[in-house]
């Protein structure tokens, strides 16, 4: 997030798209709705799922999934067309104007309507409460990013945020909220095949030189593969030996079939986990971790803030803490060098990380932990980015065309599916499937399906169906529902037994590589 | 800044403040039911009560705020008075099995009945008779238990707005509820139990797995392992075992937590939970030492290094583990293994 | 559209038309220059917020018009500025009639200082107190002098958006406001741009459904706002921050009639009557064992004397006067031996009751005043919100002791308990209701503690009221038919055929079927 | 005793009752008529009614349940065709209206606020209805029966069998 949690209180305009925030980031969404009801604070939604939020919403707009781009075009076409756009802070702060207006110029109410299949007076009003409103945040998460366009949905987002001049204020500001306790987290510390810590890029010769000094070791200058590529190599043979550290790509990972393909085509798996999950059965060795009560260490959450956790109990049976694990493993390897405490580790992270530089565990003992940046001792924290100027200096336009999703219905395959998160459970289960009150609320997995759709297939709710995609196939129950457009099914990709990943397409986007979680081709059968 | 006296010392305090923010900031403690700085005013309780000298009547402290010149009385006998006779009212329509409720220790009401020596409700007559209801998995409500101080309905309407419960009847025959009585489980409620973390007395209850007095826990400040909002919460721990969660109060997540948040914690002590190396033998997993397991790791990342090249091995860090763990684990790859092949599901 | 030209035409129309009426009906004459209703009922009494009650047809703007309506309305408008208005209602020292007397003109200018884009005025028509019908009366009998009330506040503070917030158990008064309203709006003094002014004022009438609570401002504004009529905290003066919380000024019905009379006649002339401190008249609603009940309208300071006997023609079926009660379940009985007091607010504080909406219930010799107390508490926990713990546990409870006194269980100490209860209720509640309810209590035992003691030691009830303190008793009329014996489901009644039986008292569960099956009239309860 | 609402045999007097949400969903505070007109048109308050309530309104169910229970007059059993309300005003209670609340009561079986199970008659006890100098009272529908002795009560009752 470029801004804080707690601005939202204060905004004037909350736009949120491809997230479903009262389910996923609870905590969020309660502050949001505290916005509404408090502050008077106007809401977009567009989603295509009616979610809790939309009706909340001043507009709610049921896009096609997979339509963002043309959407985000469409509001930004309003805008200019009202005269909306910060015409000062496009003037200072930005470059490439010319060509944004160049190219959402085509993307008329009308033409976007009929792309995302919403109403074009509902995309003017949206646009014309985000485009009048003095300080608006977008929030978004999967929705956005899930897509082969996902680098594109991105940009659009930020380009609209640019258009309105709501970048550097507060209570404004471009919100990815991220699903994972700390994916933020673990993307600056550079769990990134292109990346050192603080986004440093591994083939630039000047952080390579810095890497190897602080750590006396020779360091590869060539950029590693995504986790899409390393499977892709395993099943190659390219890849023979990987260790996994707290992952369950069994379940998590798109064509969970190429995943299992994969793996076994490697000659030793090592996974760490603190359950036995569904990688596990594939693993040569596994090893027990210490989960988050278990050790000291530090999250970075979605506005980046960087908080401690805190060792409650000793680590269950013989299992150690992550980073002991690997730091034995490392110095048995012959790296030599020994912590005796993540602190130590925080304080080697803050000498090479320009973003960390001042944070260390005396720090942040203050409850509201720091956020980054924070390149000094002294230094505050940041509440909001760009509040001086813009990360690369002036912000960028990067325009960009819509374009349709890799795999779109056919004759064959005639629904569109989706997945996503849902309240009760987290990521693939391994810890809330063994909590009994979550298991209770939802024992298992299930689709959701419109009403017409259902009707015409004979479905009922709670009726069992198949769905099958190009690349596997899976029996659910099937659950009846009215928040989702006819001919769009939706499901949450938590359980292992009906895992939605097998139907899921691989396709990534071609810059940050993520695959297309959000729109896959599927046929649908009831099962008597 | 306005001047006042509280128990006969004169005050120089910021305006636009209440009577109870003012002796709270000056450490005089006035005992409050219904009070909640993140919520409205209620007033109800009646246990901050103070004596403002030309006021007819007591007054809330909670909802009055200071003016020039108030001359305040936060203990004397009219105030203790009132206190104790609405301590004992309270008491009179409360089920006094402090025995055996789990609240006991933490229970404000009992707090209070000691502070002021209210051994027991007086009055003998009509007492509240629901049954307790069991349908929401996460936690239980008995409503004969519960004092009307409306913080849960309060915090499920103003904070979490989720509205689930709300007040059904009036006068003495008010309660807590859910529509038509449908009970939490069929409600709107989405578990987050921010009401629960709110109910000064045991009329909202977590079901724990484990029996534990406050007294026996200690409270471990944390920053919860779901979703990315980070929230801060205290693990209560009792020996090796954590047997409970509570909100952060002071934090940005201002005392919410959502339901894998508050009550998502009972995986830590899972039976499920891998305790000791493993490595697989003819299909078969068995146990084993870290020594067995660190030598096999250590011969086949040696091997694979030697005949294909480091690039032949990858590692995948996680969203879930910390900061050092992730610095920990590409550091591994990258300055102990030799390749940059690491990544993790941050796109997932 | 309306004009001050235009409103004298329509009076001069109207007026000879009234006189006609009014000559055929023959019960009205003219006295001061006013016409007043005929008779000795009426002859002390002097009606200002009556006025038009029973004179004029209530469906009628015409005749409302005919005496003088809307011609204050009309005539501020243009030569008064809004601070006059408040200035004047200032003067006139006018007090709120709803119970607390509370003086009009400074809510009012509290509401006119405090500036919003918004505000609002509220007619509190939730008359609630049992035994008060002055409000249904004026709303059923002159609607529209409300409704001119409202209009000359709204101008006074800037508010174009009223509500009358009425009982449904009132469906008459209903339908008459609403009469009223749609025919003020036609007439042009309602509505947009009153007398061609640019003031515009509406008022939009708003059922309760149940609740007396609601009869307190702040619960009556949440009920408005579509909530439970649970009364405000209150860290706001409703002046500033009321209904939705904009400047929001509440006015009762009593209050808002008198008010057209006094921009008429002029605040002095308006503090010529009553008391100096309690200027002007009262209403009450006089009931119970009175021979002529009926609505009083006397000047402030008159003597209970004077309005029980002089008027009222005192107890009725030749029994003695004992207590009147004044001010619903928020006030007191007062003995007869107080009946010189004047009534007015100051007073009737003083005695331990208060001047409430003006229900005035008088009470002889067979009424018991501990039972008394106890249905007024009855009504309190009944009508209870249950916000607050004092109100909603202490009445509770204050009931249940007088519940355990009038059954015959009573202990000696319960009556401290009440009267130590009394004071945590009456200075630890939320709102008025929790703090007055102990009232019929307290002002009991203070005038009548020996019928509790009577209840308490000797377990008899001196009125002969309460059920559970009398016994069954067989007179000397009994003919020995031996019907009650054999009706007597616990067989405790005695005697021979043809002679006089008698009931062991100790085992009758005073079922009553004895009294019931007695041909002659021989069983008594005593 | 349970009292079922069927929703599809009353289809359409729920759509009428929709189009009186519709026309008056701007009016602020507008829960009270609402739920006004609900209990004039339906008799009584049902369940499925206050869901429709909010859903069209948006307003949680919580609450709208919270207001239908606070005020006496809701009730979520119906009505019987006669409505008989006894006022326990001042004037009327001592005036013996206990006694004639309880005659009521013997006639009909039923208790007050309870309705027969014919659907016939229901008792509400009611506050001061301002009819004071009529004492004891009871509205019986529209019809005002004042100065009542317990003995008129059945031939009363009588009349609207």
């Amino acid at each position: 997030m470029t801004n804080t949690i707690e601005e939202i209180l204060h905004t004037d305009a909350i736009f949120i798209i491809g997230s479903n925030t009262t389910e996923n980031h609870p905590v969020i969404g309660a502050t949001m709705k505290q916005a509404l009801r408090n502050n008077g604070t106007k809401l977009v939604v567009a989603d295509p799922r009616r979610i809790e939020l939309a009706d909340y919403a001043d507009v709610y707009l049921q896009i096609k999934p997979g339509t963002n781009i043309a959407l985000l075009n469409g509001i930004m076409n309003v805008i200019i067309e009202k005269g909306l756009q910060d015409r000062e802070f496009i003037e200072k702060n930005t470059e490439n104007y010319e060509e944004l207006e160049e190219i959402v110029k085509d993307y008329t109410p009308e033409k976007v309507a009929e792309i995302c299949d919403v109403k074009a007076e509902d995309i003017i009003k949206a646009a014309t409460i985000y485009g009048e409103a003095d300080k608006a945040g977008i929030f978004y998460a999967m929705g956005i990013t899930q897509h082969t366009t996902g680098t594109d949905g991105v940009m659009s987002i930020s380009n609209l945020a640019l258009l309105t001049g709501n970048l550097g204020k507060e209570s404004a500001g471009v919100n990815p909220l991220r699903g994972q306790n700390n994916v933020q987290g673990s993307s600056d510390m550079a769990a990134l095949p292109s990346d050192y810590p603080g986004y440093q890029k591994v083939f630039k010769e000047e952080v390579a030189e810095k890497f190897e000094k602080a750590w006396e070791v020779n360091l590869s200058r060539k950029v590693g593969l995504t986790v899409a590529e390393m499977l892709d190599a395993a099943e190659k043979g390219d890849i023979r030996t990987m260790y996994i550290m707290g992952e369950n790509p069994m379940v998590s990972d798109p064509d969970i079939n190429h995943v299992k393909k994969a793996l076994e085509s490697l000659d030793f798996l090592v996974v760490q986990d603190i359950f036995f999950s569904e990688t596990c059965e594939l693993a040569d060795v596994i090893l027990p971790a210490a989960s988050f009560a278990e050790k000291d260490g530090t999250f970075t959450n979605t506005e980046r803030r960087v908080q401690r956790v805190r060792k409650a109990i000793e680590p269950v049976g013989k299992s150690k803490p992550d980073w002991q694990i690997i730091m034995e493993v490392m110095n048995l390897l012959g790296y030599d060098k020994k912590y005796s405490h993540p602190s130590e580790i925080m304080d080697e992270i803050a000498s090479l990380t320009p973003q960390y530089g001042g944070i260390d565990y005396v720090r942040l003992e203050d409850k509201d932990g720091l956020q980054w940046p924070c390149p000094t001792k002294d230094h505050p924290g940041t509440k909001y980015l760009h509040g001086t100027a813009i990360a690369r200096g002036k912000g960028l336009f990067v325009p960009a065309k819509y374009k349709e999703s890799a795999e779109l219905p056919d004759r064959e395959y005639p629904y569109i599916f989706t997945t996503g998160r849902i309240l009760y459970h987290y990521h693939t289960r391994t810890m809330t499937g063994r909590v009994e009150g979550l298991n209770k609320q939802v024992p298992e997995a299930y689709v959701e399906i419109d009403e017409v759709t259902a009707n015409k297939l004979d479905i009922k709710d709670g009726d069992k169906v198949r769905l099958t995609s190009r690349r596997g196939s899976i029996e659910v129950g099937a659950k009846i529902t009215d928040i989702i457009s006819e001919g769009v099914l939706f499901m949450p990709f938590h359980f292992a037994e009906a895992a939605a990943n097998y139907l899921t397409n691989p396709a990534l986007d071609p810059i940050a590589k993520i695959p297309e979680f959000k729109v896959a081709a599927v046929k649908l059968e009831k099962i008597d | 800044m306005v001047k006042l006296t509280i128990n006969g010392i004169d005050y120089e305090v910021e305006r636009d403040k209440t009577v109870l923010q003012v002796c709270n900031d000056i450490g005089i403690d006035i005992p409050t039911l219904c009070h909640d700085e993140r919520l409205e005013p209620y007033a109800a309780c009646r246990m901050c009560l103070v004596e403002i000298e030309g006021a007819k009547n007591l007054q809330t402290s909670c909802s009055t705020k200071v003016r020039e010149g108030m001359v305040v009385h936060t203990h004397n006998d009219k105030v203790m008075d009132a206190r104790r006779d609405v301590l004992d009212l309270l008491l009179s329509n409360h089920p006094i099995d402090c025995l055996t409720c789990e609240k006991s220790g933490q229970c404000k009401l009992q707090d209070y009945a000691y502070e002021y020596g209210v051994r027991e409700g007086t009055y003998v007559g009509e007492m509240r008779n629901k049954p307790i209801d069991d349908s929401n998995h996460f936690y239980t409500y008995d409503p004969d238990k519960c004092i009307l101080c409306g913080l849960c309905v309060r915090v499920c309407d103003e904070l979490q707005n989720t509205n689930a419960i709300g007040f059904e009847d009036r006068g003495f025959g008010t309660i807590v509820a859910t529509p038509f009585d449908q009970g939490l489980g069929n409600s709107a409620c989405v578990s987050c139990g921010n009401c629960v973390s709110v109910c000064p007395v045991g009329a909202l209850m977590p079901k724990y797995d484990t029996k534990f007095r406050l007294w026996e826990t200690k409270k471990v400040r944390t920053t919860c392992s779901y979703c990315g909002v980070g929230c801060q919460m205290d693990l209560l721990v009792k020996g090796d075992k954590v047997v409970g969660v509570e909100p952060a109060f002071d934090t940005f997540n201002n005392g919410l937590l959502c339901v894998k948040g508050k009550f998502g914690y009972k995986f830590i002590n899972h039976g499920d939970r891998l305790k000791t190396p493993l490595i697989k033998k003819d299909g078969e997993f068995v146990e084993a030492s870290w020594d067995e397991a660190y030598k096999l790791i250590i011969s086949k990342i040696e091997d694979t290094k030697a005949k294909y090249g480091a690039d032949a091995l990858a590692g995948l860090s996680s969203a879930r583990c910390t900061n050092e763990e992730n610095y920990m684990f590409q550091k591994f790859m990258r300055a102990a293994i030799g390749t940059n092949n690491v990544d993790h599901c941050a796109r997932l | 559209m309306m004009s001050q030209e235009k409103l004298r035409e329509i009076k001069e129309n109207a007026r000879p038309l009234l006189d006609e009426r009014l000559k055929v009906e023959d019960k009205t004459e003219v006295r001061d220059g006013n016409i007043v209703l005929k008779g000795d009922y009426y002859k002390k009494q002097v009606r200002i917020a009556l006025r038009n009650c029973e004179i004029i047809l209530p469906e009628s703007i015409e005749e409302y018009i005919a005496l003088d309506g809307y011609s204050a309305l009309g005539k501020m408008l243009f030569e008064m500025t809004p601070e006059d208005v408040v200035n004047t209602m200032i003067e006139s020292n006018l007090r709120g009639r709803g119970g607390a007397g509370f003086p009009a003109g400074r809510k009012w200018l509290e509401a006119f200082k405090y500036d919003a884009d918004q505000k609002y005025i509220i007619c509190n028509a939730d008359e609630g107190d049992p035994g008060a019908y002055m409000d249904r009366s004026i709303l059923e009998g002159d609607p529209h002098s409300v409704l001119e009330g409202m209009a000359i506040a709204g101008y006074a503070i800037g508010a174009n958006q009223g509500f009358i917030y009425v009982r449904a158990e009132y469906p008459l008064a209903v339908k008459r406001l609403q009469a009223a309203i749609k025919q003020a709006k036609e007439y042009g003094v309602l509505g947009n741009n009153i007398f061609g002014t640019d003031f515009s004022f509406d008022i939009e009438l708003r059922l309760g459904a149940g609740a007396f609570v609601c009869g307190e401002g702040t619960a009556l504004m949440e009920s408005i706002e579509g909530k439970r009529g649970m009364p405000r905290v209150k860290i706001h003066r409703t002046a500033h921050r009321g209904l939705w919380q904009k400047p929001t000024v509440i006015n009762n019905v009593e209050t808002l009639a008198n008010i057209p009379v006094i921009f008429q006649r002029g605040a002095k002339w308006f503090r010529g009557i009553g008391t100096e401190k309690s200027p002007g008249t009262k209403v009450f609603a006089l009931v119970g064992k009175v021979k002529e009940s009926g609505l009083v309208e006397v000047p402030m300071g008159t003597s209970l004397r004077e309005i029980v006997f002089d008027i009222g023609g005192g107890v009725a079926d030749g029994k003695a006067a004992k207590a009147v009660q004044t001010g619903g379940p928020s006030g007191g009985c007062i003995p007869v031996e107080l009946f010189d007091t004047p009534v007015d607010f100051e007073s009737l504080a003083k005695i331990g009751s208060i001047m409430g909406s003006g229900g005035m219930v008088v009470m002889d010799e067979t009424d018991c005043m501990v039972d008394i107390a106890r249905f007024f508490l009855e009504f309190s926990v009944d009508e209870s919100c249950g916000k607050c713990v004092p109100c909603r546990e202490g009445t509770k409870r204050m009931l249940e002791l007088l519940e355990k006194i009038t059954g015959g269980n009573g202990e000696e100490e319960d009556i401290a308990r009440m009267e130590s209860l009394a004071v945590t209720i009456s200075t630890g509640s939320l709102c008025g209701l929790g703090q007055t309810a102990p009232n019929p209590v307290t002002s009991t035992l203070h005038y009548f503690r020996d019928e509790y003691e009577a209840h308490i030691r000797d377990k008899t009830c001196p009125a002969g009221h309460c059920q559970a303190l009398l016994e069954y008793y067989i007179t000397e009329d009994c003919i020995g038919c031996t019907k009650c014996a054999r009706s007597c489901p616990v067989s405790c009644i005695s005697g021979k055929v043809k002679e006089r039986h008698v009931i062991d008292t100790d085992a009758c569960i005073k079922c009553g079927n004895c009294m019931e099956v007695c041909p002659v009239g021989a069983v008594i309860l005593r | 005793m349970e009292f079922k609402f069927d929703m599809e045999k009353n289809k359409d007097k729920v759509e009428e009752f929709r189009v009186f949400i519709d026309e008056n969903r701007d009016r602020p505070g507008v829960l009270m008529p609402v739920l006004q007109e609900a209990q004039g048109k339906f008799g009584f308050l049902p369940e499925p009614v206050l869901e429709l309530i909010s859903q069209d309104l948006r307003i949680p169910l919580a609450d709208i349940y919270g207001v239908a229970t606070f005020y006496s007059q809701f009730t979520f059993i119906p009505k019987g065709e006669h409505n008989i309300s006894v006022c326990l005003g001042t004037a009327c209670y001592v005036k013996g209206a206990e006694k004639v609340l309880a005659e009521i009561e013997k006639v009909l079986g039923i208790k007050s606020g309870g309705t027969t199970p014919d659907l016939k008659f229901s008792i509400t006890p009611t506050r001061c209805i301002g009819a004071c100098g009529l004492a004891p009272v009871v509205n019986i529908d529209d019809d005002i029966h004042g100065k009542l002795k317990v003995e008129d009560i059945k031939g009363i009752i009588d009349k609207y069998r």
